[in-house]
């Protein structure tokens, strides 16, 4: 067998950065190759550079056996390499087909117009070859995120990649979507394409890969074959030490009714009912979870009930108040945490430093800035209590928030909204993007407050995360909980079909695996899943 | 004819100082050469209206004067074009300030300009000020106003004579069955509305029947909006406008060509100014601007320079006329240039009295 | 680490520190556009003709303008000739002054606007409206009391109102963009054509002036005037006025890096989502960050009118549209719109010199403010050429930012 | 007349595939009242000729009305193209305006030294094309802020044409040169109302070409596509391999050409340039923001938009001919408050996603 790709020795600088140093990589032509590594290990950078978006320091690329020069995504695509990026390339108000065909465009008229029956009728012919399910005339912004993912790899491929490359494909998608993009990866190198993908979670490496690549601090540190191998080595690996990767949870305590919400109606932006008549209660030193896919109303839900968007009906109690038409300020002085699921766009202010950023929320409060006056002093030494409890890493407390890396920004919010000395936080996907070694102390925090009492509702699209930490889970589904679950007592492919929005056979219930275990055997039942399609 | 001064001496003087104006080299050159020779008569300045020059009107017409006394008497000038009021101060303090030159005079173009003056001529009790369209009571002052109204009068009387009768010349003509003519002003003010009231004046003193459509443009500065407004009044009907614009009355010009009607020009004799629309130009009120300019700069060299003195220009003083335009005039009908040339005199003898507010 | 190299990391560190880099490329930007200027005025002199003798001579080709009597004209003489032993408070500096006065305002009105996120256009309509409010209603108050107490009456209670028309003018705006999501640049750019023709018609008619001419107001009293001190009269410039200014810009400065609406203010202007996020009522602080603007602009036509004309008469200059110039210059800082008002103040009032003392059109120092604008939009092209002056020997940055070979950097 | 009910209508049309879904339907309520209440000012003018309501819609059936608007649109309209071509791009043009004042006096500048109309309005589009090139270089090669690097075109160019002006002609007003004329179309020209359509100035001609043909790029094209793309999401442009500065340099410099027709046609119309002040342009390139963001970027919705505006300046100066009792001063301003009030009608406009951003290929 051949090598589609070869990367040798190849080193990429940044000011005051190494992004990657020296690395060695390669990949097996019809093969499925991941690429491991914590946050910042330099995974994009390597592939960027190998899709020509950035030029190496030094090290040459090598395709199918040529030595090339990409100056420019175009030359990589030339030369039969796709990529997918972790977020996506796409134009959201154009349709599926502009996107598949934007820059390549067949064109007639001497040029002078695009062929746009042509055009479509290659998309549909394209995803007919590789039975993928897309609309052709669909915006894609109408569209979900699994189809987007869908039209990129169609993208990649009406340009003619052999190889593709996908940067943390399943980070957005549902369990059963993951098994369906696992499908179509395998129709792929099927059909004799070449697939590198990135990610952070180490059970997906090893379910859909043929090899696996570890980049640790920029440096490659080890190629495995994905059967012979073990999360904890694999993880060990990535982090340079060994990881505790389950939760230790002890029972819940719990008081009295924090929280409540009755018959909440909440319209999206676009005027359609995203939460339908959702009633639940939170109560002292419980973790409520929600699981559910991206957009089944779960944004909508917190919003409504962290004061960020009107509800339409219904009614938002907090501590046996009737919140509902109070305003986020309100909330805030009532003692309501929030970890935002956007942290550089809600959470921080990315040109404020972190001084500023640890006023945010409290700017009114009588300790930072009693009679509308800010007390600076105060609020320095809150940021830099914050910097140093939470293992906030960054030069100093004066550093913008923009200079810091995602992972410690999401340190920062945590820390801020966790000092609030707060009677409910609200966290939504708290670990979204963090590497391993933070997603462990996160989660270890908050654990720590639902043991102080205070009620945690905690929304993940990470199902490990909200199982391992929820007392009660709920499953989001068309705006509505369909289920409210013990989550030690549910396998995840009973949650998966809970997310698609069926109630699973009475018989499946009984048998509880644990969600570690759980998450390291692919879901199996992914095709009775497909049925339930999502809005 | 004894009628309005068409195609006098007046006219040509006219154009001759205006390309000599438009081309700045030859001002130059003669200021500069001859200050290093003999050095100059006197020094004046010149403080023109917001507008600038290249108005086509009031401004280039005050210049004329200047331009007129520098060639008869060898004077030098230096000319500021203020952009907005707070500047004038500023610049008759610049002139009344400055030792080198000194300035003889300093004349200030428009009634803006007289709350400043006010104050600078009591602050500078040792400059000449000069001053039009305002009157500034201070010894050092000489004030110069127009009978604007007088001289629109005859503008609306011809107006209204032709409009009521079927004349055709040049690019335009008229319908003997319209009602109506237009006036076009710049900003609304009691000048310009001295203008119009006279002219109302004039085109009812012609027929009773005729009525005057009035719009303000609200900038001296803006053809396009010129043209608009007079471009709607020849589609309701006018066949003549006149205008008090400045440089917004070039669009009522265009506009007039386009509608093959005729347009009545304001301070210059704008069919020569404007020669491109000299076929659609009936005549123009001249407004001497450059008169009192030219004399008090006569005055002062001849020392006895009339401050404190207000004089107002109407037609009996030369200030004001209605010039037949130059390539039409000569086609206007006889009835219409006499009975306009009888209006002259009698407003002259004081038999006709003119309004001076609409 | 050599010695040279330390040089080099501190001018780095310099060249990053923002505040540093503000002046530094502020500065550049001057002397870019000078220079750019000068070039002009010799291209300009080279398109008109003069007399030998007038003209200038460098690099052996005559030219009709000569660029340094300009720029020592527009400097010195807005100076008030601080060199030729004359200088005097009453000269051409007082005139620099009160321009500065107007434009601290105008600039004040427009950065507050634009720390909140807000492309506020409408000082200028604010300015109308609080100036012909303060003349108005300042002839009243003047009926009622007068002479010394009257100035001590008026002269605030004059400010005061300019601050409640210009301000309710500058609501307008704001809550139509927070109520009605309508773009404050296409409002506020209606609502000055719309201040223009309603004082046009107010100050022609109801509050017209029947003594004047003009369409203007009845001149205020002199005591319901900005009253002189130590600055002559005759230059319509009062230190009172300055004081105002100077106290508006230490106001701001306060309001907005010690309070808590500040804090919301400049939240919602950098990120209105991270605003909305911290508890800040987006559509609120909208509304009121344009009042608070609009109240700034309506203070400009306050002074305008108690210190400058001394009535309020139509065709207002552009001081609105130049606070704009202002405030980009001083990147919306308080304290920066303190020297970018003066710079502007200087260029506004050197320009009459310069009209006046030669005879290149005074239009081109329009041109030097678009460029000084203009050079301050791209901080990049001079940490570019600063880059260049620091480290010749680096190579050219690449397109994704990063240093060619910096082996250096462990 | 139908110039503000066809606005409505076709702000409406095209937006109705761009907007979100919240937008189109307020859009479409703005459209229909506005036709509403054209209708009901239409036969409520029928049935009482002599009252306001009959002055109102005698005017606005006008063909004369038409025509002026026509005339009133062309340097607004050109300039709203170019911005819509700029922003779409992802480079928000607010130095139309400048684009506009340095066209204008340079058409009229080379027209008078040359003496050929057309070789002084190509002369305007090379010097706004030029200004643009400027533009472009200060905001895409030096990242310069979109907004105050606009505004320095715009003040540039307003200090630059007075200031040649001046040197040349020793004032900021030119003389008067040709002008370009108007062509009418046998026949066609004749049709009551619509008739004013084909008795038009050769600017209001290409002008309609423009419009057309801008909807054709934007529609049928790549380069449209990529326009758009460049726009809205410039990275999803450059890894599918078109480089995106050049996307945006031909996007900032057609700004350049179309604002630049818009100038020339606007001062050789009247053949003259007057730079007293705000200029002869005075305010139509901010106008002309405000038509393309009202008519949401599509060339015929702001089009019709700047329709809407021009033919209520056209409607205010008969207007003040026919005294309908309000001061002059204050019916000079209905133009401006009829476009907040619809504005607050029709509420948000949203701008390209990526508008105002700087794209750096390869960045992270
Ligand atoms: N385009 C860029 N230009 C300059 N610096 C950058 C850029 N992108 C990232 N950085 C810097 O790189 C560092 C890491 O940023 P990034 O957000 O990629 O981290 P991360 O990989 O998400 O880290 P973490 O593991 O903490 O989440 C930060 O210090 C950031 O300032
Ligand atoms: N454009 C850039 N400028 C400066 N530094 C950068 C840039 N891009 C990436 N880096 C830095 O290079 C390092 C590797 O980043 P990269 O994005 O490749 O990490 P990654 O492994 O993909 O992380 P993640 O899992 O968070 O996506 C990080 O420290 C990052 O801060
Ligand atoms: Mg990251
Ligand atoms: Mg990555």
């Amino acid at each position: 067998m051949s090598k589609a790709v070869r990367l040798e020795g190849i080193t990429k600088r940044f000011p005051g950065v190494v992004a990657n140093d020296d690395v060695d990589f390669e990949v097996e032509e019809g093969t499925v190759h991941a690429l491991l590594g914590e946050n910042g290990a330099g995974k994009t950078t390597l592939m960027n550079v190998l899709y020509g978006l950035y030029g190496p320091t030094s090290g040459r690329v090598v395709v199918d056996g040529e030595k090339r020069e990409f100056d420019s995504p175009r030359d990589a695509i030339d030369a039969g390499i796709g990529m997918i990026h972790q977020h996506f390339m796409l134009v959201d108000p154009m349709t599926v087909t502009e996107n598949i065909t934007l820059g390549n465009e067949p064109r007639k008229w001497g040029g002078l117009a695009v062929d746009r029956k042509g055009a479509r009728e290659a998309v549909v012919e394209l995803a007919d070859r590789y039975g993928f399910d897309v609309d052709p005339d669909a915006r894609i912004e109408d569209v979900s995120v699994g189809e987007q993912q869908r039209v990129e790899i169609l993208k990649a491929l009406y340009r003619g990649a052999d190889t593709l490359i996908l940067d943390e494909p399943t980070a957005v998608l549902t369990p059963q979507e993951i098994e369906e993009l696992f499908g179509v990866l395998e129709e792929l190198t099927a059909q004799g394409k070449t697939i590198i993908f990135i990610t952070h979670k180490l059970g997906e490496a090893m379910a859909a890969a043929d090899e696996i690549s570890v980049l640790r601090d920029g440096r490659k540190v080890g190629t495995v074959d994905a059967s012979d191998t073990t999360r904890e080595g694999l993880a060990e690996l990535m982090v340079g030490r060994e990881v505790l990767l389950d939760v230790d949870r002890p029972p819940a305590d719990t008081g009295d009714v924090v929280a409540s919400v009755s018959d909440l109606v909440v319209d999206d932006d676009r005027g359609v009912r995203a939460v339908d008549d959702v009633s639940f209660e939170l109560r002292a030193g419980e973790i409520l979870g929600i699981a559910g896919v991206d957009g089944n109303g779960q944004s909508e839900l917190i919003e409504a009930l962290t004061g960020l968007r009107p509800p339409d009906a219904g009614t938002v109690r907090l501590l046996g108040e009737d919140v509902t038409d109070d305003s986020r300020r309100r909330r805030i002085e009532a003692g309501m945490a929030y970890i935002p699921e956007d942290r550089q766009e809600r959470g921080v202010v990315m040109d404020f430093d972190l001084v500023e950023n640890a006023l945010l929320g409290s700017q009114h409060s009588p300790e930072l800035g009693p009679r509308g006056r800010i007390d600076w002093p105060e609020t320095r030494t809150h940021a830099e209590t914050i910097i140093d409890e939470y293992d906030v890493r960054t030069p100093g407390a004066a550093t913008p928030a923009k200079s810091l890396s995602g992972g410690n920004q999401q340190k920062f919010i945590v820390g801020r909204e966790f000092e609030r000395d707060p009677e409910l936080v609200v966290a939504s996907h708290p670990t979204r993007g963090v590497d391993v070694g933070s997603i462990e102390f996160i989660h270890e925090r908050l654990l720590e407050l639902r043991e102080a009492g205070v009620a945690v509702l905690l929304i993940s699209s990470k199902l490990e995360e909200v199982q391992g930490l929820s007392d009660r889970l709920a499953v989001m589904y068309e705006g509505d909980f369909v289920d409210v679950v013990d989550p030690r007592a549910t396998t995840e492919s009973e949650l998966g079909l809970l997310m698609a929005g069926q109630q699973p056979e009475a018989a499946d219930g009984a048998d509880a695996g644990t969600p570690t275990e759980a998450d390291e055997e692919a879901p199996v039942d992914a095709d009775a899943a497909a049925g339930g399609e999502r809005a | 004819s004894g009628g309005p001064s068409g195609g006098s001496d007046d006219t040509e003087t006219e154009t001759e100082t205006d390309s000599g104006g438009s081309t700045d080299d030859g001002m130059e050159e003669t200021t500069a050469a001859e200050t290093t020779e003999s050095g100059p008569a006197a020094h004046i300045g010149m403080v023109y209206a917001t507008g600038g020059l290249g108005d086509g009107s009031f401004n280039d017409q005050a210049q004329s004067g200047v331009i007129q006394a520098q060639e008869d008497f060898n004077i030098a000038y230096n000319e500021a074009q203020p952009d907005e009021v707070a500047e004038f101060s500023s610049f008759q303090q610049q002139f009344a300030q400055s030792t080198d030159p000194n300035y003889d005079l300093v004349c200030c173009i428009g009634f803006l300009q007289a709350d400043s003056l006010t104050e600078n001529a009591e602050s500078y009790p040792d400059q000449n000020f000069m001053i039009v369209d305002s009157v500034v009571d201070a010894p050092n002052v000489a004030s110069y106003t127009f009978k604007e109204h007088e001289g629109s009068y005859l503008a609306g009387l011809m107006a209204s004579l032709l409009t009521t009768q079927d004349f055709s010349a040049g690019a335009g003509s008229t319908a003997g069955d319209s009602t109506n003519v237009g006036f076009v002003g710049g900003v609304e003010s009691d000048l310009i509305k001295r203008f119009q009231a006279g002219y109302e004046a004039g085109v009812s003193a012609g027929s009773d029947d005729v009525d005057v459509s009035t719009s303000y443009t609200g900038s001296f500065n803006d053809p396009a909006a010129g043209r608009e407004a007079a471009a709607a009044m020849y589609n309701s009907g006018a066949d003549i406008v006149y205008h008090a614009a400045g440089n917004t009355g070039t669009g009522v010009f265009q506009a007039a060509q386009e509608a093959g009607k005729f347009a009545i020009g304001v301070d210059r004799a704008q069919s020569i100014t404007r020669p491109s629309y000299s076929d659609v130009i009936l005549g123009s009120m001249v407004k001497r601007v450059d008169t009192p300019v030219y004399n008090s700069i006569e005055a002062v060299l001849n020392g006895n320079f009339p401050g404190g003195t207000a004089v107002s220009l109407g037609l009996a003083e030369d200030g004001v006329d209605l010039v037949y335009g130059d390539s039409l005039g000569s086609e206007i009908p006889d009835d219409v240039a006499s009975e306009v040339s009888t209006a002259r005199e009698d407003i002259i003898n004081g038999d006709i009295s003119v309004p001076t507010s609409p | 680490m050599s010695a040279a190299d330390r040089v080099r990391r501190l001018l780095e560190r310099l060249v990053a520190a923002s505040a540093v880099e503000r002046i530094l490329i502020s500065s550049a930007a001057l002397l870019l556009s000078i220079l750019l200027g000068a070039v002009l005025v010799l291209v300009a002199g080279r398109m008109t003709t003069c007399a030998p003798s007038s003209a200038v001579y460098y690099f052996g080709t005559g030219f009709c303008y000569d660029p340094v009597l300009v720029f020592d004209r527009l400097f010195l003489g807005a100076l008030g000739e601080p060199f030729s032993g004359g200088w005097s408070p009453a000269g051409q500096f007082s005139v620099t002054l009160r321009e500065t006065t107007l434009l601290i305002f105008t600039g004040l009105s427009v950065a507050l606007a634009f720390r909140a996120g807000i492309f506020n256009i409408g000082t200028q309509g604010q300015m109308a409206v609080g100036g012909l409010a303060t003349a108005v209603l300042v002839l009243r108050g003047a009926d009622v009391v007068s002479g010394v107490a009257g100035t001590i009456v008026l002269i605030p209670f004059g400010i005061v109102v300019g601050a409640v028309f210009g301000g309710l003018y500058g609501s307008i705006p704001g809550l139509l963009k927070a109520y009605a999501d309508a773009n404050e640049v296409i409002t506020t750019i209606m609502l000055n054509f719309i201040a223009t023709g309603v004082t046009l018609y107010l100050v022609g008619g109801a509050f017209k002036d029947p003594e004047s001419a003009a369409n203007q107001t009845v001149p205020l009293p002199e005591f319901a005037q900005f009253p002189t001190v130590l600055f002559g009269g005759r230059q319509d410039f009062s230190l009172v006025a300055l004081a105002c200014g100077v106290l508006a810009i230490g106001g701001l400065y306060y309001l907005l890096e010690h309070t808590a609406f500040g804090y919301d203010i400049r939240t919602s202007g950098l990120q209105p989502e991270a605003a909305e996020y911290g508890g800040v009522d987006a559509k609120r602080t909208v509304v009121a960050s344009l009042t608070l603007s609009g109240a700034f602009g309506g203070v400009a036509g306050a002074m305008y009118v108690m210190m400058v004309l001394g009535k309020f008469q139509s065709g207002l200059p552009a001081y609105g549209f130049d606070g704009i110039t202002v405030s980009i210059l001083a990147g919306n800082n308080p304290v920066g719109v303190a020297f970018a008002a003066l710079l502007f103040g200087v260029l506004k009032s050197g320009t009459t010199i310069v009209q006046f003392a030669t005879d290149v059109p005074p239009q081109l120092v329009g041109v030097l403010r678009g460029l000084i604008i203009l050079f301050v939009a791209m901080p990049e092209f001079f940490r570019i050429v600063g880059r260049r002056v620091i480290d010749p020997g680096a190579e050219p940055v690449a397109t994704d930012g990063g240093h060619a070979g910096g082996s250096d950097d462990e | 007349m139908s110039d503000a009910g066809e606005t409505g209508a076709s702000t409406d049309a095209p937006t109705a595939d761009e907007g979100p879904v919240a937008s189109r339907s307020t859009r479409e309520l703005t459209a229909w009242a506005v036709i509403g209440t054209l209708v009901a000012l239409l036969l409520g003018g029928a049935a009482f000729p002599d009252s306001l309501l009959g002055i109102l819609a005698n005017v606005i059936t006008d063909k004369d009305t038409l025509a002026a608007a026509l005339r009133l649109s062309v340097p607004i309209a050109f300039a709203a193209l170019g911005g819509i071509f700029s922003e779409k791009a992802g480079i928000i043009n607010i130095g139309l305006e400048g684009l506009l004042i340095i066209s204008a006096f340079t058409a009229i500048y080379v027209t008078d030294v040359t003496g050929g109309i057309w070789i002084g309005f190509g002369g305007g589009v090379i010097a706004s094309t030029l200004l643009a090139l400027l533009f472009a270089v200060v905001t895409i090669e030096f990242r310069a802020d979109q907004i105050i690097a606009g505004l320095a075109v715009w003040l540039i160019a307003l200090g630059l044409a007075p200031f040649v002006s001046q040197v040349i002609y020793n004032g900021p007003n030119t003389p008067t040169v040709a002008t370009t004329g108007s062509i009418s179309v046998p026949v066609l020209s004749g049709i009551p109302f619509f008739g004013a359509l084909f008795s038009a100035s050769p600017s209001v001609y290409l002008l309609f070409v423009a419009v057309a043909a801008s909807w054709y790029v934007f529609e049928r094209t790549a380069f449209g596509r990529w326009i758009r793309a460049s726009g809205e999401n410039p990275k999803a442009l450059d890894t599918a391999g078109v480089n995106v500065s050049r996307v945006r340099y031909a996007g900032v410099l057609i700004s350049g050409v179309l604002a630049g027709m818009g100038g020339s046609a606007l001062s050789l119309d009247l053949g003259q340039f007057t730079g007293n002040g705000p200029t002869m342009v005075n305010g139509k390139g901010f106008i002309a923001i405000v038509a393309y963001l009202f008519g949401n970027y599509n060339p015929i919705g702001a089009f019709l938009a700047t329709m809407l505006f021009a033919g209520l300046d056209a409607i205010q100066t008969v207007l003040q001919l026919k005294g309908i009792g309000l001061p002059r001063q204050l019916i000079r301003i209905i133009p401006f408050v009829v476009v907040i009030i619809v504005l607050a009608l029709v509420g948000r406009t949203r701008l390209p996603e990526a508008a105002g951003e700087h794209y750096e290929s390869g960045e992270e």
